[in-house]
């Protein structure tokens, strides 16, 4: 059975070789072979799961051993898998998620001539992901982990055409690298503290080593999950990655890869829990991002900026929450999962919405179109009513058990999360509103719409399929990607309801991660009312201001907040003007100092010589009479210092 | 024969005379010497009798044979021991017949023999009134584009006397290194002195500066041999004789009857060392170390390139024979007096001779100032005062002459309408127009450079080497920076040879007789096999180290 | 008279022919002065070997006369043709070749 | 007396080289196909060597012995480790590519000249390069692989400064200028390394008596020989200068960059990926075992210098607008990584550094060759005459980005695992250096992804619109590269198994232990 665990990798990676070395024979097949494969793994992973079921919960981890990968003396690197119910959560997550994405994409990049290649990279995605969260090691994870990064980018940049795509797809990867950095210092931590970086020896003893060594490899271990799961202040490559095709947004941007963040540290929690300035700085940060996008996706007017901005906000709750410790990181991961069903939904519905509106992503040029593609409308507004935490609905389920959490930290602390986290349910529920009323409501702008506003450049290339300025046929979309949305909207109903019932997924998980149940300072329920208020609070405000007066076509000039969030927070222009700017300066000076100061003390040497060489020549006069001076000159001198020698 | 013999001779004639006991000469054991200046009287009387038209081929015949013969001397001499176990003083104390003199005497033959060849050349320059004719001027006596000069041309008259010229300049040089008294060694180096002055004079084309290369040679060269003759008469003031070994006792103090004006003179060191350091500094006037170096680049441009490149090799290697044999076998006990004075010297000698090199234009001037450079290299080997120096040194002075000889010999193929294309930027794309001289070339200069596989690398190590373990780290450093410097302009020639475009107004290659070739092909051969495999040479080298006194 | 007398003389002689050979642009006199240089080392020789009371040094002597005979050979051929190819004997014309 | 392979495996090469130079100049072709079977046999005999070496055998293998200078002390002595083993069969690998690649590169402009050869040349200097290099790497004698270390320069000289590329954006005759005066500058910047290694050969000789590596590193263990301090510093800078100016450290560093530019793609290849190993590899053979005090006494100075060139060079490569020098500047970048693994004196560090030679020659090999083909195509080495040539040469463009992410060491190819040991190796006992480094890497995701972004996505430029894709030659040799990138990327196992052995030798030649974790050490 445990050799089944290979599979689970081997089965989308064999695909993405096929699929990529394959060449244009493979064109017609090409979406086919890529959505078995994925399909495939699920399989195994189905397998794996129920069989893991039928052990008792103290032993339901497997391991699988391939090959030893880097063996150098005092260094052992394996090739090596480990299965426990945290990494399964994660498998069946991703192999399913990530198959009915498949599915979705066919219909999706039904037109694009480079379908293969892209069911190539999904491949390859879902391979490195699930390595990631697979292995048994962190150097192994570290592979996965920029596997996905480098998968991200080939997909954020799958337009290549288009510099804008090709410059997010290049921002990605160079912010996920510094959080990367995080991570590859934080593994040589783990080597020259416990000698060896494999999850069971180091959780095991990191209970030996002091706590501050502790705290700067949780540190370290934060700034990776930051970059790779856009926690402030790594966040700013969310959302140019919405260039990438939808499909893409909603697997990886929103369901899968930027939630390893919260796998990395929830799977370290040994260390976090040693080190608890490290787990405060990880709620901060989570608590800071939560509301930073849900500011941002408040501003936005582009669909799928908005549920970038909601991604990061979401992910900061669980960020928060594993920063809680025991009492948080089940609820940390049970957010994931449900977050994963319900914003994969909600992309595929953007995607299938842009679909039908010739890839059109400025919502001020939606509206009413509820009823030109109902099924659409249905599963949205059910992933919907999930994320802005509608009672009974999954997304009500695991965010109220976070603020739970949050408040139940304790203390001053404990209050300001939780009262954050309120806040943040507030604003997501208002933004969401506003998304939904812009899109699904309201009068059909989209009539006799002006050419395509400049500030916001669509995301898809218009010119890729249809007319660019027809006028668009609001149409629902072919059942192949339909149905992925209807399975998404279904999990995003009562995946929620079905963990918590019984705290069937604390019982899941607690053997890895381990459980306290906390208790707030106020009850439950309170916290649940107070949840519920602020919502419906938020849905109001959205209300009164999108639904009940028309939405102008052309944005606002907004308050300066708005604007700022726009631009999201000014965080872009902070990078460009300190980053970027800086940078070309000093490489720009260092080309110079190369070429003049180092290359020029060697130049200079030989010019000297030249110099020196000229004026020596000069003597060399010609004049025989002069020769016969130096020769003169030269025995005196001679002479002289022979007797000098003497004389000394 | 030595003065203290003549000496003998006379001073017997108070008495009445029952027989006089004629000077003990061994013949066999200069052997190679008589063979030469024979010849070269042979010579003479050649240009006498034999008609003009096969004087060149008689000339040419007599001197290849009198070299081969010598050469062949020296071998049977050397291997009848004499350069070891046998070796000893002849001529009654006036010349040593020695591992180091016969080693020298061995090179100078070869490199004398190649220089035959190359003087006997006909095939570059074009013929003039349907006469091949060498390098060398119709008639030297004829003033430079006179009628009489045309005339001469025209009657296709050669200056034949070149060879037995060259073949007193051999004698000279052959006993110049073995020169076991001060007053052999003065009329030694007059004998190779005065034919070399002639031979710069007598170059075919570019006759002015032929001319005036030798006014200055002659003039320079007469002023150093002044001093060096008055540092002879200083020296003789100051031990009472002019034999090696009796001035080195005096020297050491281990001198067996003390006259009293010998007591006398002795505790004047001045004499002493103002002689020894006049005489050295004839001795480096030859070698053409800084600063008395000044005639070598004029000199080297100036007179006929076949007479150059054997002057550049032959005299080098006599004239630091000779050097050898003072420092090593008269003042080695005045060693801690003279070794800084060298030092000094080979420094600004390596760094002066590479600095002036980097800007030079002129071929031969290059050439002139690199072996500038090279005696600098030399004198490291000198001082380190031990046997490892003076095989350093013989091994040294081996592989370089082969290299200049080479070199030079093929710069006599470059050339264009006025003779020889001495220019370097005449030399540019000479790789594309015929890669196979330019890269002969090229190994030549690789070999200048010292870069490792050549014989050059293998001298200039041994020579490092000899001085590092005598102490002279400073000089190893100087050493490796000129050496350093100097690639630079080597690397230059070859940049120019190879990746410059050729000039359409550019040189011709001429295609020489298999006389050049040979001195060519020869040169490349040791250079290549001394860098090789330079084990053998090495052993020999290191067991003719040793002076007899 | 004190031997020692002679050197000086012959040292002068001999600082008196270099200086000749330093200022002197005329190649003959030159020459001359070189000429001069030796005889000066002929007369430290003899006085030396008066001193020794051994005959090396007058040998020498009459060497270096043969010597700087035929030098005068030497030189003087080579002068002359300089001098009838510039018309003129000063050294300090000759000088194509520097640097 | 056995079979002297290892001689076999320089001769061969040398001998192909002087057949390939003798080949009339109309058979052209003649010559290329001799120059790639004698490489391809060469590669034979070192895969030969490969196989016959026994990791856990002695630590110099089929080891020769002929007396060949006495007077100099000087043997003809070979013999190889896990280390040279490993680098020999890089060079062995790497010439048939380079030859490939390099196959109409030596084309005559003009074929009427009968004399003027320069197809023969070229083939004939590279494999002559490729005999010096491997019998550098063979050599246990100081003073022979001096001869060899200095020898191979000469052909790598008129390798560099005889040819360039077709179609120079300046005209032929600026690029005739730059290409001499990069020769130039190689030669001399090495010559100079040489010269002053020279001074400290004849040193050791003066202090030592003879050169070979084992007898001297023999003595120094058991004491009979032993050095005054002062003296073995200054060996070992002697040493250390030259294979810095090789390796190329900064601040000595300015000649590659002109040298990789001007010269062709797989001459580039030939100077970075093969003959500046020699310098790397010398570091670790010669310094670290003939002077093991001063080695250790210098790690600070040297470490700095490395950590410099990294950061530098890598900073460097993103300011270039010129695709060669990038590439030359990402190696400097390298070299700072290796020698750096090399002085950190941690097995991790050492074996990294050997597999971060190896890697780094197959990683550069594949992004500089496959920079030459697109080069060859537009006749401009400038970034910014290029753009989008993604959407007209898909493979081109697929091979490039691989190059480009073996180069920013992407983990599951071969470079990560080198320059990962390097960096834990180096954390291990400098944390701080190790941190700094580590920067390192995000530089060059930065210099590699906007090499690629300007090159190869955007709108398609109208110079390479008619741009043809890889041909089957170009991916023959690009193919395989990529293969073994891959492959030692995720099962590098079979070199490290043989690099081990010798560098656990070379950790106890400097009397160094890996420092302890501090889990053990607490308890």
């Amino acid at each position: 059975m445990e050799n089944l665990i290979a599979l689970l990798v081997a089965a989308p990676l064999l695909g993405a070789a096929v699929l990529l070395c394959g060449g244009r024979r493979l064109d017609a097949v090409g979406h086919w072979i890529g959505t078995v494969l994925a399909a495939l793994s699920f399989v195994f992973g189905a397998v794996l799961f129920a069989d893991m079921l039928g052990k008792d919960p103290e032993h339901r981890e497997m391991s699988q051993h391939l090959f030893s990968w880097i063996p150098v003396e005092g260094f052992q690197a394996d090739v090596a898998f480990q299965l426990d119910q945290l990494s399964m959560t994660f498998v069946l997550l991703i192999s399913g998620v990530g198959s009915l994405i498949h599915v979705y994409s066919i219909g999706y990049m039904e037109h694009d001539e480079r379908r293969r290649r892209f069911f190539g990279y999904l491949n390859l995605f879902l391979a490195a992901m699930l390595l990631l969260v697979l292995a048994d090691n962190y150097l192994l994870l570290y592979v996965g982990w920029e596997g996905v990064g480098l998968a991200s980018y080939l997909l954020i940049g799958f337009w290549q055409h288009k510099p804008s795509a090709a410059t997010a797809a290049k921002k990605a990867f160079l912010v996920n690298r510094v959080g990367d950095v995080g991570l590859s210092i934080a593994i040589m931590l783990m080597f020259t503290t416990f000698g060896t970086f494999a999850f069971g020896p180091v959780l095991a003893s990191a209970g030996d080593s002091g706590e501050g060594t502790l705290t700067a490899i949780g540190l370290m271990l934060l700034l990776a999950a930051c970059g790779k799961s856009a926690q402030v202040p790594l966040q700013s490559w969310l959302g140019d990655a919405m260039e990438g095709p939808t499909p893409v947004s909603a697997l990886i941007h929103a369901a899968t890869m930027v939630t390893a963040g919260v796998y990395l540290i929830v799977r370290s929690a040994a260390i976090f829990n040693g080190a608890p300035d490290a787990q405060l700085v990880t709620t901060v940060v989570g608590a800071v991002t939560l509301l930073f996008g849900a500011i941002v996706g408040c501003a936005k007017d582009d669909i799928k900026k908005a549920l970038a901005g909601s991604t990061m906000s979401q992910i900061g709750y669980m960020v928060l929450a594993a920063g809680l410790g025991p009492i948080g990181y089940v609820f940390a991961i049970m957010h994931l999962v449900t977050h994963g069903f319900f914003k994969a939904g909600l992309f595929l519905g953007a995607g299938s919405v842009m679909h039908g509106m010739n890839d059109e992503v400025d919502m001020r040029k939606y509206g009413g179109l509820r009823k030109y593609m109902p099924v659409t409308f249905v599963t949205f507004g059910l992933g919907y009513l999930a994320i802005i935490g509608f009672p009974g609905l999954s997304g009500f389920f695991s965010k109220d058990m976070i603020i739970e959490a949050a408040f139940a930290k304790g203390g001053t602390e404990g209050w300001i999360l939780g009262g954050v986290a309120l806040l943040g349910a507030a604003i997501t529920a208002f933004y969401m509103t506003r998304v939904m009323l812009m899109t699904f409501f309201g009068e059909e702008r989209w009539k006799s719409r002006p050419t395509a506003s400049p500030e916001e450049p669509s995301a898809e290339p218009a010119a890729e399929h249809h007319g660019a300025h027809a006028e668009p046929h609001p149409h629902e979309s072919p059942k192949v990607m339909t149905i992925p949305m209807i399975v998404l909207a279904v999990g995003s109903v009562f995946g929620g309801a079905f963990f918590s019932i019984g705290d069937r997924f604390v019982h899941w998980l607690e053997p890895v991660t381990g459980h306290t149940h906390g208790h707030p300072p106020v009850s439950a329920l309170t916290v649940t009312v107070a949840t519920v208020t602020v919502m419906v609070l938020g849905v109001g405000l959205a209300y009164l201001q999108y639904g009940r007066r028309p939405v102008p076509v052309v944005a606002p000039r907004g308050s300066l907040l708005t604007r700022a969030a726009r631009r999201d927070l000014l965080q872009d222009d902070f990078n460009h003007v300190v980053l970027v700017r800086g940078g070309e300066h000093l490489t720009r000076s260092l080309v110079y100092v190369d070429h003049t100061l180092v290359d020029g003390v060697v130049n200079g040497t030989a010019a000297s010589m030249g110099g020196l060489s000229g004026r020596l020549r000069r003597l060399q006069n010609g004049f025989a009479r002069s020769y016969a001076v130096s020769m003169f000159g030269g025995a005196a001198v001679l002479i002289a210092a022979t007797l000098l020698m003497r004389a000394v | 024969m030595s003065a203290s013999a003549v000496h003998s001779l006379w001073t017997t004639a108070a008495e009445p005379i029952s027989k006089i006991d004629p000077p003990k000469i061994e013949y066999g054991q200069l052997s190679p010497t008589l063979i030469v200046i024979g010849a070269a009287i042979v010579g003479v009387l050649i240009e006498a009798f034999v008609p003009r038209k096969s004087r060149y081929y008689t000339q040419v015949f007599v001197s290849v044979v009198a070299l081969v013969a010598s050469f062949a001397a020296v071998i049977g001499l050397a291997a009848g021991g004499y350069g070891t176990t046998k070796a000893g003083i002849a001529a009654m104390g006036a010349i040593a017949v020695d591992g180091p003199s016969l080693f020298l005497q061995g090179t100078i033959l070869l490199a004398g023999l190649l220089g035959v060849f190359t003087f006997a050349e006909r095939r570059l320059d074009p013929a003039a009134h349907g006469n091949r004719v060498d390098s060398f001027a119709a008639q030297a006596a004829s003033v430079p584009g006179s009628d009489s000069e045309k005339a001469a041309v025209k009657a296709g008259f050669t200056t034949t006397e070149v060879f037995p010229l060259l073949l007193f300049a051999i004698g000279g040089m052959l006993i110049f290194p073995s020169a076991n008294d001060l007053l052999t060694l003065f009329i030694a180096l007059e004998v190779f002195s005065l034919p070399l002055y002639l031979l710069c004079a007598v170059a075919r084309r570019k006759r002015l500066m032929s001319q005036e290369a030798a006014v200055k040679y002659f003039l320079l060269g007469a002023f150093a041999s002044a001093f060096t003759l008055f540092g002879i008469a200083l020296l003789y003031g100051y031990a009472g004789s002019v034999s090696y070994a009796t001035i080195a006792q005096v020297v050491d103090g281990t001198v067996p009857q003390i006259t009293p004006a010998l007591a006398d003179t002795m505790g004047n060191d001045a004499l002493l060392l103002v002689g020894a350091a006049m005489v050295v500094m004839g001795l480096l006037f030859k070698v053409g170390a800084v600063p008395f170096h000044m005639w070598t680049p004029d000199v080297y441009q100036g007179a006929p390139t076949p007479v150059t490149g054997f002057m550049a090799a032959a005299t080098k290697v006599a004239a630091f024979g000779a050097l050898l044999r003072l420092l090593y076998v008269v003042l080695p006990g005045l060693r801690w007096d003279w070794r800084p004075v060298m030092w000094a010297v080979a420094i600004v000698t390596m760094l002066g001779g590479a600095i002036v090199a980097i800007t030079q234009t002129d071929i031969k001037r290059l050439l002139a100032y690199s072996s500038i450079a090279h005696a600098g290299f030399i004198l490291a080997g000198v001082i380190a005062t031990s046997p490892d120096g003076v095989s350093s040194v013989l091994f040294y002075l081996g592989a370089y002459s082969f290299v200049t000889i080479g070199a030079f010999a093929v710069v006599t193929l470059v050339r264009d309408a006025g003779g020889e294309a001495t220019h370097l930027s005449k030399w540019a794309g000479l790789g594309r127009r015929s890669p196979l001289v330019a890269a002969v070339f090229a190994v030549f200069l690789l070999a200048f450079a010292g870069i490792p596989l050549t014989s050059g690398f293998a001298g200039k190590f041994a020579v490092f080497k000899a001085a590092a373990e005598a102490g002279a780290g400073a000089i190893v450093v100087v050493g490796v920076i000129s050496s350093a410097i100097a690639a630079f302009f080597y690397i230059r020639v070859i940049v120019l040879m190879f990746f410059s475009e050729p000039r359409p107004e550019g040189p011709t290659v001429a295609v020489p007789s298999l006389l050049t070739m040979t001195a060519i092909g020869v040169g490349v051969a040791v250079t290549l096999v001394l860098g090789v495999a330079p084990q053998y040479f090495l052993d020999l080298a290191g067991q003719a180290g040793v002076f007899v006194r | 008279m004190n031997p020692v007398n002679y050197l000086y003389l012959a040292a002068l002689l001999f600082t008196i022919g270099a200086t000749g050979v330093l200022i002197r642009r005329n190649a003959i006199v030159v020459f001359m002065c070189v000429e001069l240089m030796l005889n000066a080392c002929n007369l430290a020789l003899v006085a030396f070997s008066r001193m020794h009371g051994n005959l090396d040094g007058q040998i020498i002597a009459f060497f270096t006369m043969v010597v700087a005979a035929a030098e005068v050979v030497v030189g003087l051929a080579i002068i002359v043709s300089v001098f009838r190819a510039r018309h003129s004997a000063s050294v300090d014309d000759a000088s194509l070749m520097k640097l | 007396m056995s079979f002297p392979l290892l001689t076999a495996t320089a001769a061969l090469p040398a001998l192909g080289a002087i057949a390939t130079a003798a080949v009339p100049a109309a058979k052209r072709t003649a010559a290329k196909w001799l120059a790639l079977i004698v490489s391809l046999a060469t590669l034979a005999l070192a895969v030969t060597v490969l196989v016959r070496f026994d990791p856990g055998g002695d630590r110099y293998q089929l080891t020769e012995s002929h007396s060949w200078i006495a007077d100099f002390g000087v043997r003809y002595e070979l013999g190889v480790d896990g280390i040279a083993v490993a680098l020999i069969a890089l060079t062995a690998l790497l010439i048939p590519f380079i030859i490939l690649a390099g196959w109409h590169d030596a084309d005559p402009l003009e074929t009427g000249n009968k004399r003027w050869r320069p197809t023969q040349g070229f083939f004939a200097l590279i494999l002559a390069v490729e005999a010096m290099v491997i019998i550098s790497f063979e050599a246990t004698d100081v003073f022979l692989f001096y001869i060899f270390f200095e020898a191979m320069l000469i052909p790598m000289y008129f390798l560099i400064g005889g040819f360039g590329d077709r179609a120079h954006e300046h005209g032929e005759e600026t690029a005739a200028t730059q290409r001499s005066y990069a020769a130039v500058k190689f030669l001399l910047y090495n010559l100079v390394g040489g010269l002053i290694m020279l001074a400290a050969v004849i040193g050791l000789y003066v202090v030592a008596g003879n050169f070979s590596l084992t007898e001297i590193a023999e003595a120094r263990a058991n004491g009979s020989l032993d050095m005054a301090t002062s003296t073995e510093r200054w060996l070992f800078l002697g040493f250390f200068f030259a294979f810095a100016v090789k390796a190329p450290l900064w601040p000595l560093h300015t000649w590659l960059p002109n040298a990789m530019g001007e010269a062709t793609a797989p001459v580039a290849v030939l100077i970075t990926a093969v003959v500046d190993k020699v310098g790397t590899f010398a570091m670790l053979r010669f310094c670290l075992q003939l002077f093991p005090e001063a080695s250790t006494w210098a790690t600070p100075v040297v470490l700095v210098l490395a950590l410099v060139s990294i950061i530098y060079g890598a900073l460097l490569a993103v300011g270039q607008r010129d695709i060669k020098r990038l590439v030359a500047y990402a190696s400097i970048s390298h070299f700072g990584f290796i020698i750096m693994g090399i002085f950190a004196m941690t097995s991790q560090g050492q074996s990294g550094a050997t597999l971060y030679m190896v890697n780094h020659g197959i990683s550069t090999a594949a992004l500089m060759l496959v920079a030459g083909f697109l080069i060859s195509r537009r006749g401009s080495r400038l970034i910014a005459d290029y753009g989008g040539v993604q959407k007209v040469a898909p493979v081109l463009a697929g091979t490039f980005l691989i190059g480009g992410l073996a180069t920013l060491s992407l983990p599951g190819l071969a470079p990560f695992v080198s320059e990962f040991l390097v960096l834990v190796g180096t954390f291990a006992r400098y944390p701080v250096i190790g941190i700094i480094a580590t920067v390192g890497i995000v530089l060059a995701a930065l210099y590699v992804l906007v090499l690629y972004q300007r090159t190869m996505t955007g709108p398609v430029k109208a110079e390479v619109a008619k741009m043809p894709d890889l041909r089957v030659r170009e991916l023959v040799v690009v193919a395989p590269l990529i293969v073994l990138l891959v492959f030692l990327g995720v099962y590098p196992k079979p070199l490290t198994d043989i690099v081990n052995p010798a560098v656990e030798q070379t950790m106890s030649d400097v009397q160094k232990k890996d420092p302890q974790p501090e889990v053990e050490a607490a308890k």
